[in-house]
């Protein structure tokens, strides 16, 4: 176990895999000579060389295509988008491609890829940069979406998104590169892609977030606690394939839940965790499942404006205690 | 040859030209555009007959392209092209039947049924496919291409897309990655004048497709797509050009379709006259006057064609005989693990 | 009133609000010269010239960008991107600067503009041309999404959207071109975007819909008319904004509720509504909601499986019985 | 001049060189380019103290090229930039006080607050913004520009990117379309040798930025960034050109940034050898040599140094006593209806 940050913890779980597997590459705007604009990619150059870590021209459809045309043909590129709000320029080679490459071609094809990329506010960028987005990327069958809460799992999914031959979109909250954690030092450390995972247990309402929120989840569900108010934090992990078995467990108990995501609530992750409880456990429902999530406004530019309409700590208090009463 | 399109095969040449291939080669690539041309005719008749579905795109009047490209390939090079893939598809070595079952959606066909016209591919030709999505497989190949460099192959890829392609953003992002790393590509528009019905002067700040490689410094050849001979020259040179790590190239092959965009296409866009002219010109007419000058005997010629007639006849009884898949095969394919 | 096809209709609105407004221009490949590719703006050309009604490149990011640009400058572009799989190339134009434009800079400029696109399946394209992806673009606050499903709602409803200042996605489901009903004469024959609307009345379920689903959806009511199960059909019309009253008026009779769309069920409408649904009327709920949609897999060509995977008049009644029973 | 950047002036002009400009326009231009060193010099401290927050792309070095420019343009030409907008918002004329109140988030900022530094604006200077995703501007500009064509206004619109933007899908369409549509823009591209901290030869196939115009058919020239004067002479040729209905034009400025690409930018990409080179060549330094040519008393110039410097001071004093916007702020402005 060593305790490093996020950023830190990306890059040596990368290493980690390049040693491994001579097929894996790197490649996206900035990655190389300077290891990344988060410094996520950082040494690679200089332990792997300028064949397997390139920087790319300001090009996302290309990068993107780069990466599923080397993918189809043998490599297994890892790609950086340098935020999710410039992947839009590459959401048709993603979602139409990446995607689709292996059904469409009667499974000849295969794309083991990952494109990292980063997501979320909270850094005063206006309305175009602070988006968390990664859903829609959820809603396309063929497609693996990742976003992990802390270094430990950052390791154990990034390096399960690299062996997996399915294409994934990573996605890693643009806040947290600095954040530390214990990352085991095992180098086939692996997570599942596709399970979510309990954070904190509590019998009075299952908490369900994702990437940043986890934490905002954890820090809520410590407030209550002082209060005797018992929260179940389950940290979805993995947005498709979406696993609802832990939280149907839970539910089951608590009979109240709670959705957080950074995202617009409308057409979001909340809605479809809710719905799918729903369809389960109709019978265990005591009180309206409640969404957390950014204000459905475009974020603004000016520090006090943009907090407001992000998702808090305080709103997932207030959240859970109006759920519970 | 056996077609109900017009080639205008004289049968009375009489100089003796020289070619770069021999007689046996000569008449396998006259067989392959006869294949496509002979193929492309059933393909019509079976759609209008309700039995192909989807949207399909013909290549008659464009055969040399497909064929003369591809026979100056090595057997590892790649070929990836756009939804007008049945030429590229047979002109790789796909069967007709194979090809055939994929038209119908049946279990048999490359894709399983699953592609269809638009998205035939056989990776074990190193035929990456028909992609639909216009312009990207210009990326796709960029990245095709990438991982030969990489694993050091010495394969070359050839990625085919229309003029009307060319105007895509994916055009200029790949040709400047292909520059920048100097990847083994050969970038072949195919310009047939015209995407679906807009003819390039339109909708194209140039109508030289070579001209547009000139801004990324990529070399580049213009080659006549009625002329088999000239086709297959300039993309062996081209395919030398990368072969040897000199980067990109682009090849602009000037060539026609005579049927429309896709089927259905009943617009007026075009004269009649200008069909007529192209057709005079006619690919497989005047690659037969090519096997009579190398002194081929025309017996020969026709044997091919028949030959070719059964070959397209029993594709079609293969795939009607092949079954449609099983309902739950949609569930399959969709991921790996 | 006057008997119209959907694509007869669509034309004829833009002729209308064209002869009304000189500041309506219309783009997008093949929309000149031949009328559209579904011949939704046949005529336009020769009434209104080539400065107002333009083909243009295959270039959807410029399409878009020309839009956004043309409208920020007082035109009221009407822009037709050929189908929304191709859309996704011209995404970032659509949901960060259509968007945004307004907000980001403060209110100081304006959208008007339409993006009129395609949607949907049912024709034997392969995977990457069958999608139904309209909810994508309601996730983004500051953009409109409209889907009728009907001829005289295309007319009102196309009307609205180009009167509106504000940028909305205008989505036509593909195969409903030649579908014909009857349309108003009146030229200022408007529609309220963000209304849902009440299409058959019933008091055993409440079927939520949109696009082609509706008439699939009264379809199968008809059908299960006949064993006395009535249903009330909802047509959302509007994915953003999403008016939930009438749902929510008939749910409290109905106590059931199945919701109907062609996308793929995962983060899609029918998550949302259905979450909403929950969120309001919790006392009023007698059995899950039922989803109905695309099963979750590309869509294949071959046309037994695309069939297959299609939501259908069977999967409707299918799902009411379950819900009722 | 007040700077703390070396602008290096050397106040020993013997030459009388004369210029297109009258006196009185030579300093208020000189005066501009101060007013955007001094104004970013202030930006960098107020960012420093938290006071500015986001990402933020300072101008410095760069300051002939958004004055020269803008100075050509009649005032209903219209401009539209990246998110290295600070010099092109001044040179529109927008007022420190607001462009300061916006670079911290105020209520009495052009955008409210709502965009930032990022995001300045403002429609009545027809000065379109401020857009942050790279080579967005490209696409908006050129809609901007088929508005004013199909208005018949006679406006050109000058559309600004970066080097690295060029490599990007939008430049290729937008381009394209401009040429074909004939439109009154010039698109000027802003080579300031890199692109975050990546040099222009490792990810454009040309260093060239003018070349990429070949491929278009669209004309081009160069100019040095660092002399104003050359800088405003060829963008009048440009506007010109656009003016006169022949379609659109294409400028490149070879300029350079002093500064990082963004705060914070600690990367050693470039030697220090490389800026002073640079700052040696300081087009505020070499304006002010223009001016002392010119015949312009030296304590002219100091005075606008003056005036300048208390503008700036007088800019943040009143951006500092401007509210934040009220919290429900965030609910207006995202629909009109
Ligand atoms: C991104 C995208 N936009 C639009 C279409 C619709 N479309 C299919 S083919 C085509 C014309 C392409 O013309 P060209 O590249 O010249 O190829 P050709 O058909 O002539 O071989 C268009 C517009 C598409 N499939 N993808
Ligand atoms: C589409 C997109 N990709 C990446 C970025 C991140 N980014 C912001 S500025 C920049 C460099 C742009 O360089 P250049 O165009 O040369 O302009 P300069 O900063 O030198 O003025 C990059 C990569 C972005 N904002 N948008
Ligand atoms: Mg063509
Ligand atoms: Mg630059």
């Amino acid at each position: 176990m060593t305790t490093l940050t996020i950023a830190k913890t990306i890059a040596t779980a990368l290493a980690e895999e390049m040693e491994r597997d001579r097929n894996i590459v790197v490649l996206g705007e900035e990655v190389a000579a300077f290891g990344g604009t988060y410094g996520a990619t950082q040494g690679l150059l200089d332990r792997f060389g300028p064949d397997r870590v390139k920087d790319t021209p300001i090009s996302e459809g290309i990068i993107a295509g780069a990466a599923v045309g080397a993918a189809m043909n043998g490599l297994r590129p890892v790609a950086e988008i340098m935020g999710i709000n410039f992947a839009f320029l590459a959401m048709d080679m993603i979602v139409n491609h990446a995607a689709k490459v292996h059904s469409m071609f009667g499974g000849q094809f295969r794309c083991p890829m990952v494109l990292r990329t980063t997501s979320g506010g909270g850094r005063q960028l206006g309305s175009t940069h602070s988006q968390t987005v990664e859903h829609l990327y959820a809603h396309f069958p063929g497609l693996k979406v990742v976003s992990p809460s802390n270094a430990r799992d950052m390791k154990g999914l990034l390096k399960a998104a690299i062996r997996t031959d399915d294409p994934v979109m990573f996605v890693e909250q643009a806040t947290m590169y600095s954040e530390k954690g214990d990352v085991p030092d095992d180098v086939d450390f692996l997570l599942p892609i596709g399970k979510s995972e309990v954070k904190r247990e509590g019998r009075h309402c299952t908490v369900v977030a994702y990437s940043k929120m986890v934490g905002v989840s954890l820090k809520a569900a410590a407030e209550l606690a002082k209060d005797g108010i018992e929260c179940t934090v389950i940290d979805l992990r993995t947005l498709r394939p979406l696993d609802m078995d832990p939280i149907v467990d839970s539910f089951k108990q608590t009979n109240h839940c709670v959705t957080v995501e950074e995202s617009w609530a409308m057409y979001g992750v909340g809605a479809e965790v809710a719905a799918r409880l729903y369809e389960t456990c109709l019978d265990y429902v005591d009180a309206p499942i409640k969404r957390v999530a950014t204000k459905d406004v475009p974020l603004a530019y000016s520090g006090p404006l943009e907090r407001y309409a992000l998702p808090s700590v305080d709103d997932v208090v207030k959240a859970v205690r109006e759920t519970v009463n | 040859m056996a077609t109900t399109t017009p080639t205008k095969s004289k049968r009375a040449a009489t100089e003796n030209a020289a070619t770069p291939l021999s007689n046996e080669e000569l008449l396998r690539l006259y067989k392959q555009m006869v294949e496509i041309r002979l193929f492309e005719e059933k393909c019509e008749e079976l759609y209008q007959k309700g039995k192909i579905g989807g949207f399909m795109h013909l290549y008659i009047g464009q055969e040399a392209t497909g064929v003369g490209t591809i026979a100056a390939r090595r057997p590892d090079d790649n070929i990836i092209t756009g939804y007008r893939d049945h030429g590229a598809a047979l002109a790789c070595g796909m069967s007709a039947r194979v090809a055939m079952a994929e038209m119908m959606g049946r279990v048999d066909g490359c894709s399983k049924g699953k592609g269809g016209s638009m998205h035939l591919a056989d990776i074990n030709l190193k035929f990456w496919g028909g992609h639909a999505i216009v312009g990207a497989q210009i990326a796709l190949g960029t990245g095709l291409a990438w991982a030969e460099q990489y694993k050091k192959t010495g394969a070359v890829t050839l990625a085919y897309f229309g003029d009307g392609a060319s105007n895509i953003g994916y055009f200029h992002e790949s040709l400047n990655l292909a520059k920048v790393w100097n990847l083994p590509i050969v970038y072949i528009c195919e310009n047939n004048k015209y995407g679906m019905w807009t003819p390039v002067e339109k909708v194209s700040a140039t109508t030289s497709m070579a001209h547009k490689a000139v801004s990324y410094d990529i070399p580049s050849d213009i080659a006549d797509g009625m002329d088999l001979l000239d086709v297959y020259a300039k993309t062996q040179k081209a395919i030398e050009h990368c072969r040897n790590g000199n980067g990109p190239y682009f090849l602009e092959i000037v060539t026609y379709r005579y049927r429309g965009h896709s089927m259905g296409d009943q617009r007026a866009y075009r004269t009649a006259e200008e069909i007529k002219k192209w057709q005079a010109d006619d690919p497989i007419g005047k690659f037969e006057d090519v096997l009579l000058k190398a002194g081929i005997d025309p017996t020969a010629i026709d044997a091919v064609d028949d030959e070719v007639k059964a070959m397209i006849e029993d594709a079609v009884a293969f795939a009607d005989a092949s079954p449609f898949p099983a309902l739950d095969e949609i569930y399959t394919d969709i991921t790996i693990e």
